[in-house]
């Protein structure tokens, strides 16, 4: 990579802030690489950007009956639900794992209640080791009658301020599509400390069996992700880089490095890899390394260079 | 007109987990059944055991987006390359997708995938129970126990809806177990389900149960012949989207002491001895 | 079709409340049926439940600048604008042909204030042939800085409540999906005297080309529609059901009639096919066959029977 | 495994305007591009007219989406049968897609839809202008000159950037009109654009001029040739998503008295007069 003949080579470093650096712009999202475990089979978890783990609660959860996943076009729902093993165990078995692997670890963190979030989220920043948090904020809150965190902009700052106030991990947020509101999501969760935003989470789906007029889904909705969202995750991203003055991560149905370059341009500093993962375990090395070969045959030294320099007005 | 699409425009190397293959023969072996025979110019895994499966790419296209799960039928080693086949029914897009390769087309796919059938105990005699299409796993199973030397110890039991439906097993000349077979209609072999083929049959406490197909059938099985025999084995189905463990689609209920928990059929599965089970595994996925 | 072997015909009769009775559940969507002319050169127009036409704003508009579609994964963005040649010439010039054919139409209307939206409606209701009024609120209102008239219920139900004391025909109004809050949404213009709600209007996208880091259409932001999003419109479908009383139209990724049917059995009394006209133009006569087929093998008497039938609980 | 798919649930008959086609070749005849045969068994429309095109479902499953246009390159009607064929540059996923149609793939199509090249008066002289895949409608225009007995009238002027990508018109023996190639590299012909051959050749008050290209060719055809000759036209492109005048997605600019407005490329066009046209009408689609 750094013979005579060759072009300069992209810096592909990303900071994302509060000592979250990574070697690339490429993590996997959660939910979609489990512990990182079965994955490591395929791939070299140090080579990743980072590995954003399966959402982690304070106690073990089961998560929702099945069936649970279903295809649609050029997507799928998913109502796994909250499945994962609790912060306990997840510290002790899982997180070793990761680190003796050299892979940047950021846990997505879920709760029931601001005080779950809160108590998961100390429990983690005993582990000065992990390089962030991802704060899941499409779960629904019990107190406040199930409404999800992520459905208001004051839950949702009244959330990240409490948190921000117990750590000194980076704190990035994850912003739910199903909001009417992704400037104003964003802007709240900034303002309340945030030192980054991710999204989008899953749209809420559902599809129907026609022969048995039941939900397809045992949990009835489901999460929309894969290729399908992409332009609505596109259109969040670019509206979020308008918003905010932290960084951005984008996701969305990235399945090739020409997509997470369109995140790039519409904002992003980095992008997650999701359902695409599920199609092919190396889906993340191919898109970092297209990216490397995009900027290269653009002639653009960093990542920055490209990051929202999306031209909008009159071509003339 | 422009030259160059936008989602071809980073020219970038293409690392994949994925393994290529070419078809061989895609066949119609029985109504809507088809035998599908895959050669690999690099097998670069182990060799699978029988009761794994693989996911296959139907499309590179994104339609249908996810692979496809399908248990290895048959598998044969020939230094670098290796043949596997697979036998799959016709029932939605992806698999009618899949009727139109023909020999030559390129395929992808990820595996050998799972938990086999754990082999039995040298002197116990094999029971294997296939339903419909639930037959390709133990088809592999009773190849490997055949070509250990073991056939005489197997009896495959085999049942459809009707002859039309079915896979002619004396078409398959390397076989070499005994079996027996039923249709629904009567049409070929006994009338009845698989089910009461397994009541004509021997239980011991030496026997082991091998059991593949649908839910219901699977389910019955286990209410048979649970405590009967000296261990049951049930290679369950779910919907898959990643089939490698890493998005917990697959979850399937399972015992876990006096209380239950859900395990990832194609991870912790998709073979479980009949102990673990309880009526809800059976779910229709 | 009545012979005496056959089993009982289906009645696919909907009425959806005052005065707007359609002879099958099956309209053609706003925006994609444009006012009929082209359509008849394929189809007998009353052989549909109705046609909906493009949305009609008071002065003719000239819509965005090229480009105006994009392809997406099992979908397509569209950025055609406002484009429309008013009601004036509406009357005059497309509604004859329609009535002509007898084709049960239904207006789409669009404004950019509340007395916009007025002056057309009242010049509407001069022509009583017209079935009813679909109420666009999608448009950006101007006088509110440009948010949407559809995403935020206060705006919504005023906007409603205005229409209803200055018109008897029926007043179907058509909810956004960006909005964050369908059932609240659905209750508020109900309240406020809406006769019907029809959903959903496009999801918000966008595309970029990566090669001039421009955005893909013209208009920057597109309206995301076609299969892709039909696991959001029969959530948000279903949601909707769930929380008024009024009927529910699903619009959505309607390509066959499986899909219309699943749109019914979450609760839609009638159903719109969009972009799918654009790939056959007998998509809806398809549609409605396959309903009614639907219905006979279920050995359904009507519409009724199906409609909300979806069954929620444990399979056990 | 359950049978039955269900979208494939309701075996309703299925009405459809879209014309049933088989391909009888499909051929690369340069470079990435494809010349495509058609035979349809039974052709109900009029016979279509020079520069009308046809929407090409690429795909019945839903991916591609959307239609793709294409100009008809030739047309022959044989009683109730007929025969169309598509010249096509592989640009994307659709075109990708269409390569590997072969004799006998099943193709389902719309049209002809938009309105032709306006036919010349007698005693003019026709220089059509083709810039890379825009020979297409011009060729179906020189034919049906040639075959009305004024092929002598015609003087057709082709460009590629190079040999290679380059349709070799002595292929055509039912061409018969004069014609004129150039290359970008000079691989083929003269060395340039195709403006340049344009520059060359004689343009008169009794010329009609003819064009169809890429946007800034036929850009610069325009300004060339905007008053100096009876009348030009332009075949131009957009993206489309219906092709049938209802979804407005492919509007272009044009002149209307001292304002402008916009049309519909399927509907008003896709051939429109030089007179309409402004620099902004020929903005890359
Ligand atoms: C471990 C495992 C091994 C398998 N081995 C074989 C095999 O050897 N041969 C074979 O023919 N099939 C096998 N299957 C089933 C096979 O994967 C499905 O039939 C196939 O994925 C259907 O794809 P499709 O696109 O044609 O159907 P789709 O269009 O996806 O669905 C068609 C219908 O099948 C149902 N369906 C889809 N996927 C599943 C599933 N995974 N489980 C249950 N129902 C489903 C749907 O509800 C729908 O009604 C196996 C499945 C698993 C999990
Ligand atoms: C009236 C008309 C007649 C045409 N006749 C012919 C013909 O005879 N032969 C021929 O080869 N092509 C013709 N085209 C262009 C042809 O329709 C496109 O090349 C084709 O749709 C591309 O499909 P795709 O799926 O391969 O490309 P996509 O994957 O959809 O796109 C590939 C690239 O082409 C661009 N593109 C796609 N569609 C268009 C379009 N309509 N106009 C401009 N750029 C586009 C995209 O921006 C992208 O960069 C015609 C277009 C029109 C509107
Ligand atoms: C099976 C599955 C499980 C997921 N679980 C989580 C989760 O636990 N926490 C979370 O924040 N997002 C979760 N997600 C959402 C993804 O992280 C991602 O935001 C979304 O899938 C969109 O990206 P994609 O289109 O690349 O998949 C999950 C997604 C899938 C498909
Ligand atoms: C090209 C196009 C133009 C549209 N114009 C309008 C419009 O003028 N008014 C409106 O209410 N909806 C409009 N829509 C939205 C559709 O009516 C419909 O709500 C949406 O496309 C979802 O349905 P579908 O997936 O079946 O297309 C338009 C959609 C398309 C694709
Ligand atoms: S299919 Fe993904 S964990 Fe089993
Ligand atoms: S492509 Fe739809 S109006 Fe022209």
């Amino acid at each position: 990579m750094t013979g005579k003949n060759r072009k300069a080579v992209p810096d592909l470093t990303v900071d994302l802030g509060r000592g979250l650096v990574l070697k690339n712009p490429v993590m996997t999202a959660s939910g979609t690489f489990g512990y990182g475990e079965e994955a490591s089979a395929y791939l070299d978890l140090s080579e990743l950007g980072a590995v954003v783990v399966k959402g982690i609660s304070e106690e073990p959860r089961r998560g929702n009956p099945p069936p649970r996943v279903v295809e649609t076009p050029a997507g799928m729902l998913n109502s796994i639900g909250l499945q994962n093993v609790g912060v306990k165990a997840f510290l002790a078995e899982k997180l070793p794992f990761l680190l003796d692997r050299g892979a940047t670890v950021v846990v997505n963190v879920l709760g029931s209640t601001v005080e779950e979030y809160l108590r998961v989220t100390e429990r983690l920043s005993t582990a000065p080791v992990i390089g962030g948090i991802e704060v899941n904020i499409s779960c629904p809150n019990v107190k406040e009658g199930g409404v999800q965190f992520g459905m208001c902009p004051d839950m949702a700052a009244g959330l990240v301020a409490s948190l921000r106030s117990a750590t000194d991990l980076h704190l990035m947020v994850k912003l739910s599509p199903n909001s009417g509101d992704i400037p104003g999501m964003a802007r709240a969760v900034e303002e309340a400390g945030a030192d980054s935003v991710s999204l989008i989470n899953t749209i809420t789906g559902m599809d129907i069996d026609i022969r048995t007029r039941r939900p397809a889904l045992g949990g009835v909705f489901g999460g929309l992700s894969g290729p399908a969202i992409r332009p609505v995750a596109l259109r969040m991203v670019y509206e979020a880089f308008g918003a905010v003055r932290i960084p951005v991560v984008g996701i969305g149905g990235i399945a090739d490095p020409e997509h997470a370059v369109k995140f790039i341009i519409a904002g992003s500093l980095a992008v997650q890899v999701g359902t695409a993962f599920f199609l092919d375990p190396l889906t993340p090395l191919r898109v970092i390394k297209g990216i490397e070969e995009y900027l290269s045959r653009e002639g653009m030294l960093s990542l920055a260079d490209a990051r929202g320099s999306l031209v909008v007005g009159d071509p003339g | 007109m422009t030259a160059g699409h936008d989602d071809r425009h980073c020219a970038a190397p293409s690392p994949s987990a994925l393994m290529e293959a070419e078809v061989l023969t895609n066949t119609e072996v029985a109504a809507g059944l088809w035998r599908l025979r895959l050669g690999m110019p690099q097998w670069s895994r182990s060799e699978p055991s029988p009761g794994q499966f693989v996911m296959v790419r139907v499309s590179d296209d994104g339609d249908p987006l996810l692979g496809r799960p399908f248990g290895i039928a048959g598998f044969w080693l020939h230094g670098p390359t290796a043949e596997m086949e697979i036998i799959f029914r016709v029932v939605g897009k992806g698999t009618g997708f899949m009727t139109r390769w023909s020999s030559g087309s390129p395929v992808r796919l990820l595996g050998p995938l799972g938990n086999g059938f754990p082999l039995p105990p040298l002197g116990s005699r094999c029971i294997l129970v296939a339903g419909g299409v639930g037959l390709p796993p133990l088809l592999a199973l009773a190849r490997s126990l055949e070509s250990g030397g073991r056939g005489g110890d197997v009896l495959l039991l085999y049942g459809e809806a009707n002859r039309d439906r079915m896979l002619d097993l004396d078409t398959l000349p390397d076989l070499g177990v005994r079996f027996a077979t039923c249709t629904e209609d009567g049409s070929c072999g006994r009338e009845g389900l698989v089910t009461d083929l397994l009541a004509a049959a021997e239980i011991g406490e030496d026997s082991l149960v091998y059991a593949c197909g649908p839910a219901p059938m699977m389910r019955a099985v286990h209410e048979r012949v649970s405590g009967r025999c000296l261990d049951s084995f049930y290679s369950l189905e779910s919907r898959m989207a990643c089939g490698f463990g890493v998005c917990a689609g697959c979850a399937v209920e399972v015992r876990e002491g006096d209380e239950w928990t859900y395990v990832r059929v194609c991870s912790e599965g998709p073979v479980f001895s009949g102990d673990l089970l309880t009526e809800r595994s059976f779910r229709q996925a």
